[in-house]
């Protein structure tokens, strides 16, 4: 048979025609629609038995418990746990995708010096070289530890090795949420020891800026109980706090002082005061000369509130008692300043808040071992160093929160050779300072303890426990600077160690997640049934300290300058710098979310909350009223840069009706790479408060 | 979703829109299958030179279709639908009934230069017919068809044997790069080819052995034709032929190469 | 060769100039092939589209282009189906239009939806109540119809129809035509509608949403109508194109007129019907949704001018022409009006494609804008690119024009 | 599904969200993205072309400082109960209203992508893959495996997690009831609210905190007059509130509009 052309073609036509008749296209068709959501680069969650595991959230100090849902023992969510009796089942944003953090890019893997990779042992032995170096040379310079996480048993360690040597120094950021109460201590004769706010019972919170109902104190004390107090809000910026608050008292940047010294005004002169503790105060008289001087009307021009509603917040403050003052600063803004505290925490006696139910309590601090607390090395905040001093500085950035700005520790560094070594899982925050780069387990990786935080009305303790493995090569930072300073100590045992002190204390209560039993700790049997209990989900919690006499107070501090340095920056922080006004007619406040002002890194889905929606501002965006930014000449959207005496950064420029005129906001965050931080340009003012400076800006 | 696929029901929406789409489906394959078929069979049955004439005729502008009888006078603004082919008409039988043919002229006749042998009848594609004694009838380009394809390039001619119909293609020719396809006057078996040089192209046994020329153009009508027929090949061209009244003697190289092809499809009525 | 394939008795360009012609539309089609394979093979990243302007510049473009390929559906059933004959002269270039404006249109749409592959599950999972089942179905169906349609053109090329299988076959399909050309009347009267019903439906955009006969918003009339009258003004304005580039006269005036003709007639019903349904919507509809017609115009530049320009400039104003039967007999005339109903036709889908998804709904939502991408744009232009290619090289090598040859012959006055 | 068929009266799963108490965290929409596998954001992403199935909106008074206030409004799908805009418009039934529930599915394996849902939908509450979803290196592991992530191409949005209800019904059906009891089936938004601000439930089952919720006073819901009847109520004694989110109409300028 011959063939032709035109049988091929009717061959290949017919096979065609055929073909359509099997199931072959149609199955191939078929396998279109699961090819196209079986690729190979769309991930499949790899699948395991599924289990509840209980953790404590390190991210920030609150201590979260964290009921973790795990697959095949790896954590796949993270929630709240109900039964915790001060977290309530709260978990934040950022404590939700805790889990997501050890995958994290930025994370380190490996020892870094100087940006380049280096052997974690040959990076110890430069260091501890650098050590005997400054010794043998009688270097005066000192040896300083920056713990971003006081109170946990890293940092008892941190104190105990550092006492022994003689140019140590255990150093430690700003006080913050502490800061209150810090400063009320200052003013309580005796040894006051740890403070803490009663937010069960509270009824007013006069808040001067700090983030009450955002990302302050244990969330789950706050937000479950909302609706049992008032909020009154002094601060400047439209916050979240603001926007829920009873009232929103909106003051000019760097002036709480004189707000809180009217308010003291208004309360003496109405006699809206507690009497008696205003009675155990030595320096009433002095102290009511110094609130005389700082009447509402003159106080508005300061603040630019009406001397009316000075007097209005006044009496809503103390018409609902219990009431507390608190300050402790923004967490993008810094403190707010040791005089501010103290103007709050002298507001705070007067309203009668100390020792008193719903108002400020003494509480006990949680345990450390004794071979720690003995001759521990006292804390020193960073802006207290001389500077100029430091010639080996290790930051322990593993738990770092909330951002300082790298002038600050700068400045303290002896010049030209002073050493940084970072111990961090992330390059974030310091990291890029620092000579040596030392790779730190992160939340989730590694056992750590969950002390009581600052404002605690009681102490409590409990276990982060390790639910996933770290990468090779990372090292536990206190373990990496004993190997270095010469001191031997693993930091489980001495956390088991500490756990053992808690369960000598013999006191309080010990919560079992899993069924929500409360029973003393007298009762748990042993230490090691302790131990275990912690490992598998549970925490103990001190009782409350009984009611011991009120003592006696100094409202202006007991150094006797007190009312001079209150009358100075009551005057105005800003009008005390040197920034002539004319130049820089703005003034900068940068803002931050605590958890998330860039020194740590975020879970990539963050990006929801950020990119994604808008909902909160990324780092280096400023918002302005769009009076100010069409008198700067700026647009909606625009790109923009930022002046103040200590140098410029770029931001993006939005309009916002609800930022006040004359003001730019600027977000402290995650912000985009290859950016200069706001912060860095903040006005130090001597370390105590970089809230407000004076700047300008304009388009580019 | 379709029946026998999980979780289907059968809906009013779904009975209507489904019964409407593959109605629609199906009548649109089922309009394609007739015609294919359609042509498969005329196809078969050989009709295919006669569907090419009728199609070609069908498209050709209702000026070039100009009834025979409207040429001449007769009538007035006819136009052909039965695709020249006078065999079939009517009306032609009719007028051919009530006026019978004139008588011949006595000689040669001429049209604008192109001179129209009586000795033979004309079809409206440019070829003549001439009745042999023995039967057979030859097959040959008229003067304005000659000169215009002057010596062809290259002529394909039928196999004798070669059964040729009415509006058929005759013979093929190639000019100019461009090819003709002459319509074959007369139905017959070809009998013996000739050529440009020969003066004639065919000779052709006429079916049925006798030949009916009802179709073809007496030598009495081709005169007004012929002279339509030059004006059309000037329209083509957009200007003149004539030269002091004369068509001009080498046509095919009068023509510019541009209207080569219109010039050939007015001429030889394509498409 | 090229010679060859051209028609017999129309002149064409040489193959040279053809080509220069060719060469900067095959060079855009490229490129725009260039930018569907990047949003292909990349994903919709690519354009500037997002979760709020889902559909942009592609789906107006598909409105568009299926509106004015509504030539093809329109005079195939005035011809077939009504029997007007002087229409012969443009079928075959309406076909083409049309083929040229519905193929384009499908490729876009893949290109447009985020899964090509599944393509198919429209026909296998049809969920029969969605406007866009409808379309799909009538579109695909149609475009076979309209390919078939195309083919006895293809076949009547000079080389092709002296295959004596393909002339035959040619005539054959030619003689059923009518029932194809019925069918996609049908099918074209139900798409049309469709891609209006597509917004008119849409309760959630009160700017869209209108009440209308059993399942079909009165969009989808108004699209029918509006269609069928910017068809013919389409292939009017097309055939006129080309008779200018190509400097050759193609149809006798009376066509022009007549498409002119039938073009105003619809365009003055549709005018008429939608200022009936306008002000419907203003009374009725949109306050029963909660919305105050002229909020939807409270934004820049969407201005109450939009409504007055679609209704009146490129409505009334080029149906008032195309209906005085002197203005008619004017090419200028006849070719302003058809710009101008075009150029509405294409105003309306922009206002219900890009004007709906820039309102906003929520009360706390923004208006938004959108620029389309280089991609998009790209994809845009090799649309066209491919319409021009399709058309000139049917134009050249098939017989679009059937009085061309006849024109063509007409005496001149002076030496052309 | 055969379970199903032996519940006496279809539930209507809905929610009632309290502005009042919204501080605009955003811990519903990390949780969300957690519970979904909603991936990060790709680089270029924003707000328009970002994936986050539950968005919380600022909205404001429209007043100036010190004027001016703030309310946060967590906007997901809707769950429209009549005339779902976007069920009836998918031209292949990738969209689903579940009889049982009243939960307004979407099945992203059989999404083509057309997005006319999208276009479909007032609430703007669905959202498109503009990209393949990419978790870093390793991140992988932290997906949960009852939700698939989906591929390019596609549109999702909110179900209520789904996946959360079926685990729940497995349970119920493994303690050998019928349907699970109120509590045992709460989205992870509702989990996750620090200040318990969603309240969720059975909107057919008039003693559900949620149903009674809805009834009480100074609740609205979200373009009500469309007639679209979404489960989701809002819940606020703010006037200002209710009235920005009552008005007819958006708002005009860009910069007052945030998250």
């Amino acid at each position: 048979m011959k063939v032709g052309r035109r049988d091929l073609f009717k061959f290949a036509a017919g096979s065609v025609a055929g073909l359509a008749i099997t199931p072959v296209p149609w199955k191939l068709l078929e396998d279109t629609a699961l090819w196209s959501q079986n690729w190979s680069w769309i991930p499949r969650p790899p699948r395991g038995e599924i289990g509840t595991k209980f953790t404590a959230c390190t991210l920030c100090p609150a201590g979260c418990a964290v009921r973790a849902r795990c697959v095949g023992g790896q954590p796949v969510a993270l929630a709240g746990v109900a039964e915790h009796p001060a977290t309530r089942g709260v978990l934040c944003a950022l404590g939700l995708a805790g889990h997501h953090l050890p995958y994290h890019p930025l994370r380190v893997r490996q020892a870094l010096r100087g940006g380049r990779p280096v052997g974690l042992d040959t990076a110890a032995a430069e260091i501890a070289a650098a050590l005997v170096e400054m010794r043998r040379s009688g270097s005066k310079n000192l040896v300083a530890v920056l713990d971003e996480r006081p109170g946990r048993t890293a940092s008892w360690l941190y104190r105990r090795w550092l006492a022994d040597m003689p140019q140590g120094r255990y150093v430690t950021p700003p006080e913050r949420e502490g800061a209150t109460l810090a400063a009320l201590a200052e003013l309580i004769e005796g040894d006051a020891g740890p403070l803490g706010l009663d937010l069960e019972r509270v009824r007013t919170i006069l808040s001067f800026g700090a983030p009450v109902l955002d990302g302050w104190s244990t969330p789950g004390r706050v937000l479950r109980r909302r609706e049992r107090f008032q909020i009154v809000q002094v601060e400047t910026r439209y916050s979240r706090t603001a926007a829920l608050a009873d009232q929103w008292v909106p003051i000019r940047p760097g002036t709480e002082a004189a707000f809180a010294l009217a308010l003291a005004h208004v309360l003496i002169e109405e006699r809206l005061y507690d009497e008696a503790a205003a009675r155990r105060a030595g320096d009433f008289a002095a102290y009511r000369k110094v609130a005389g001087e700082f009447p509402p009307e003159r106080v508005a021009g300061l603040s630019g509130v009406a001397a009316e509603q000075v007097i209005q917040t006044a009496r809503l403050v103390a018409g609902r008692r219990p009431a507390i003052a608190v300050g402790g600063g923004d967490p993008g803004g810094g403190p707010l300043g040791r005089e501010e505290e103290m103007a709050i925490g002298g507001l705070n006696l007067l309203l009668g808040g100390l020792e008193r139910d719903g108002g400020i309590v003494r509480r006990r601090a949680v345990p450390a071992p004794k071979e720690l607390e003995a001759g521990a090395a006292p804390v020193t905040e960073i802006q207290d160093l001389p500077n100029g001093s430091v010639g080996l500085l290790f930051i322990d950035a593993s738990a770092a929160v909330d951002a300082l700005p790298w002038r600050l520790v700068e400045q303290k560094l002896a010049s030209g050779k002073a050493l940084v070594v970072s111990l961090a899982a992330y390059r974030a925050g310091y990291a890029g300072h620092a000579d040596y780069l030392i790779p730190a387990p992160m939340y989730l990786e590694s056992l750590q303890d969950v002390p009581a935080p600052a404002d605690a009305a009681e102490a409590s303790f409990s276990l982060s426990t390790a639910l996933v493995a770290p990468p090779q090569g990372v090292v536990e930072p206190v373990e990496f600077v004993g190997r270095v300073t010469g001191n031997a100590g693993t930091l489980s045992d001495w956390i088991k160690r500490r756990a053992a002190a808690v369960y000598r204390t013999g006191r309080g209560t010990v919560t079992t997640y899993t069924t929500g039993k409360v029973e003393p700790l007298a009762e748990v049997g042993s230490a090691e049934k302790f131990w275990n209990a912690l490992t598998e989900g549970a925490c103990w919690q001190d009782e409350r300290v009984g009611g011991r006499a009120a003592p006696g107070v100094a409202l202006l501090g007991r150094h006797g300058d007190g009312a001079a340095r209150l009358r100075r920056a009551a005057a105005g922080r800003l009008d005390a710098g040197e920034a002539p006004a004319g130049q820089y007619p703005l003034v900068l406040a940068p803002f931050g979310w605590r958890g998330a002002t860039g020194n740590t890194a975020l879970s990539p889905v963050m990006s929801k909350v950020y990119q994604e929606s808008g909902l909160r501002r990324a780092g280096n965006q400023a918002a302005v009223h769009p009076a100010t930014g069409a008198a700067c000449g700026l647009t909606d959207g625009c790109r923009g840069v930022i002046e103040t005496q200590c140098g410029s950064c770029g931001v993006a420029v939005f309009f916002d009706p609800a930022v006040m005129p004359g003001v730019i906001q600027v977000a402290v965050g995650p912000e985009p790479p290859r950016t200069r931080s706001v912060l860095e340009v903040c006005d130090l003012e001597g370390g105590c408060s970089w809230r407000a400076a004076r700047a300008r800006i304009w388009k580019v | 979703m379709f029946p026998g696929i999980d979780g289907f029901e059968w809906t009013p929406g779904h009975l209507i829109f489904l019964g409407i789409f593959y109605t629609v489906v199906a009548v649109v394959f089922l309009t394609l299958a007739l015609a294919a078929v359609r042509a498969w069979r005329s196809y078969r049955a050989n009709r295919a030179e006669a569907i090419r004439w009728q199609a070609d005729f069908h498209d050709l502008p209702a000026r070039d279709r100009a009834c025979r009888h409207a040429l001449t006078g007769e009538m007035r603004e006819r136009v052909c639908e039965l695709g020249f082919d006078c065999r079939r008409c009517e009306t032609h039988a009719r007028l051919l009934e009530e006026r019978p043919p004139a008588q011949a002229p006595a000689a040669d006749t001429e049209a604008g230069g192109v001179r129209l042998p009586l000795d033979r009848l004309y079809h409206r594609g440019h070829t003549w017919v001439r009745p042999e004694k023995d039967g057979t009838v030859t097959v040959g380009l008229d003067e304005l068809a000659s000169r215009l394809m002057g010596t062809p390039d290259r002529v394909r001619l039928p196999k004798a044997g070669r059964r040729i119909s009415v509006n058929g293609t005759g013979w093929r020719m190639w000019k100019h790069g461009s090819d003709v396809r002459v319509l074959s006057p007369v139905d017959g078996e070809v009998a013996a080819t000739g050529g440009p040089e020969a003066g004639w192209y065919l000779k052709v046994k006429p079916a049925e052995g006798r030949l009916d020329a009802r179709h073809l153009l007496r030598p009495d009508e081709a005169a007004p034709w012929m002279r339509r027929e030059l004006e059309r090949v000037q329209w083509t061209l957009g200007h003149s032929l004539a030269d002091g009244g004369v068509m001009v003697q080498n046509l095919s190289e009068a023509v510019p190469a541009e209207a080569w092809d219109a010039v050939c499809a007015g001429v030889f009525l394509q498409v | 060769m090229d010679r060859a394939l051209i028609s017999r008795g129309v002149r064409r360009c040489s193959p040279r100039q053809f080509l220069l012609w060719l060469v900067p539309w095959a060079a855009l089609a490229a490129f725009g092939a260039y930018s569907a394979g990047l949003c292909l093979v990349r994903g919709l990243n690519q354009t500037n589209m997002d979760n709020r302007f889902a559909f942009g510049l592609w789906i107006f473009l598909d409105l568009t282009v299926i509106a004015l390929g509504a030539g093809a559906f329109f005079t195939g059933f005035l011809l077939y189906i009504l029997k007007r004959h002087e229409l012969k002269a443009v079928i075959n270039s309406a076909v083409v239009i049309g083929f040229v404006c519905y193929s384009g249109a499908v490729v876009v749409l893949m290109v447009d939806v985020g899964q090509p592959l599944r393509a198919w599950f429209t026909f296998w999972h049809p969920n029969v109540h969605s406007m866009l089942t409808e379309v799909t179905f009538c579109i695909t169906c149609y475009l076979t119809v309209l390919a078939i349609e195309y083919l006895p053109i293809l076949l009547k090329n000079r080389k092709i129809r002296q295959v004596p299988s393909f002339l035959v076959f040619e005539f054959e399909l030619h003689k059923v035509m009518y029932v194809l050309a019925g069918v996609g009347t049908f099918l074209s009267f139900f798409h049309q509608g469709s891609l209006g019903g597509l917004y008119g439906v849409l309760r959630g955009r009160p700017f869209a949403f209108r009440e209308g006969f059993a399942i079909w918003p009165s969009t989808f009339f108004l699209f029918i109508l509006s269609a069928a009258a910017a068809g013919p003004a389409f292939i009017l304005l097309t055939t006129w194109l080309v008779s200018k580039i190509s400097r050759k006269r193609l149809v006798k005036l009376e066509v022009m007129a007549e498409l002119g003709r039938i073009s105003g007639v619809l365009l003055i019903v549709y005018v008429l019907a939608k200022a009936v349904d306008t002000l419907v919507w203003i009374n009725e509809t949109a306050p029963a949704t909660g919305f105050a017609a002229h909020q939807f115009y409270a934004w820049r530049p969407f201005g109450t001018w939009i409504l007055f320009a679609e209704i009146v400039v490129f409505g009334l104003a080029p149906a008032l022409v195309l209906l005085d039967e002197k203005k008619r007999q004017r090419t200028g005339w006849l070719v302003g009006a058809a710009v101008l109903v075009c150029s509405g036709i294409g105003l309306n889908r922009f206002v219900l494609t890009i004007q709906t998804l820039a309102l906003p709904t929520l009360p706390f939502d923004a208006f938004l804008s959108y620029t389309p991408s280089w991609q998009e744009v790209g994809t845009f232009l090799a649309v066209i690119a491919y319409g021009v290619l399709v058309y000139s090289l049917s134009f050249r090598y098939l017989p679009l024009f059937p009085q061309e040859r006849e024109l063509a012959e007409v005496p001149r006055v002076s030496g052309d | 599904m055969t379970m199903d068929t032996k519940r006496k009266r279809p539930a209507r799963y809905g929610m009632v969200i309290d502005v009042d108490r919204c501080t605009g965290c955003g811990a519903c929409m990390i949780a969300c993205a957690v519970e979904n596998n909603v991936p990060p954001a790709q680089p270029e992403a924003t707000d328009r072309t970002g994936i986050t199935w539950v968005r919380v909106y600022q909205i404001h008074n429209g007043a100036s400082f010190p004027e001016n206030r703030t309310a946060f409004v967590p906007v997901m799908c809707q769950q429209c109960g009549h005339q779902t805009p976007c069920v009836s418009v998918c031209p292949q039934q990738a969209v689903d209203v579940d009889r049982e529930t009243g939960i307004v599915g979407q099945m992203p394996q059989r999404c083509l992508g057309c997005r006319y849902c999208m276009a479909a939908c007032p609430y703007h509450a669905r959202y498109f893959n503009w990209w393949d979803p990419v978790w870093p290196k390793g991140m992988e592991r932290t997906l949960n495996p009852a939700v698939a992530p989906r591929m390019r191409g596609v549109v999702e949005k909110c179900n209520f997690c789904q996946g959360r209800l079926h685990a729940a019904r497995e349970r119920a059906a493994a303690a050998g009831r019928a349907e699970p009891k109120p509590g045992e089936y709460v989205p992870a938004c509702v989990e996750a609210c620090p200040t318990a601000a969603i309240t969720f439930g059975d909107l057919a089952d008039e003693n559900s905190a949620a149903a009674e919720q809805a009834r009480g006073g100074n609740t609205f819901r979200l373009l009500q007059k469309l007639g679209t009847e979404p489960k989701v109520y809002y819940r606020s004694s703010r006037p200002w509130v209710h009235q920005v989110a009552q008005q007819d109409f958006g708002r005009r300028k860009k910069e007052e509009i945030r998250g």
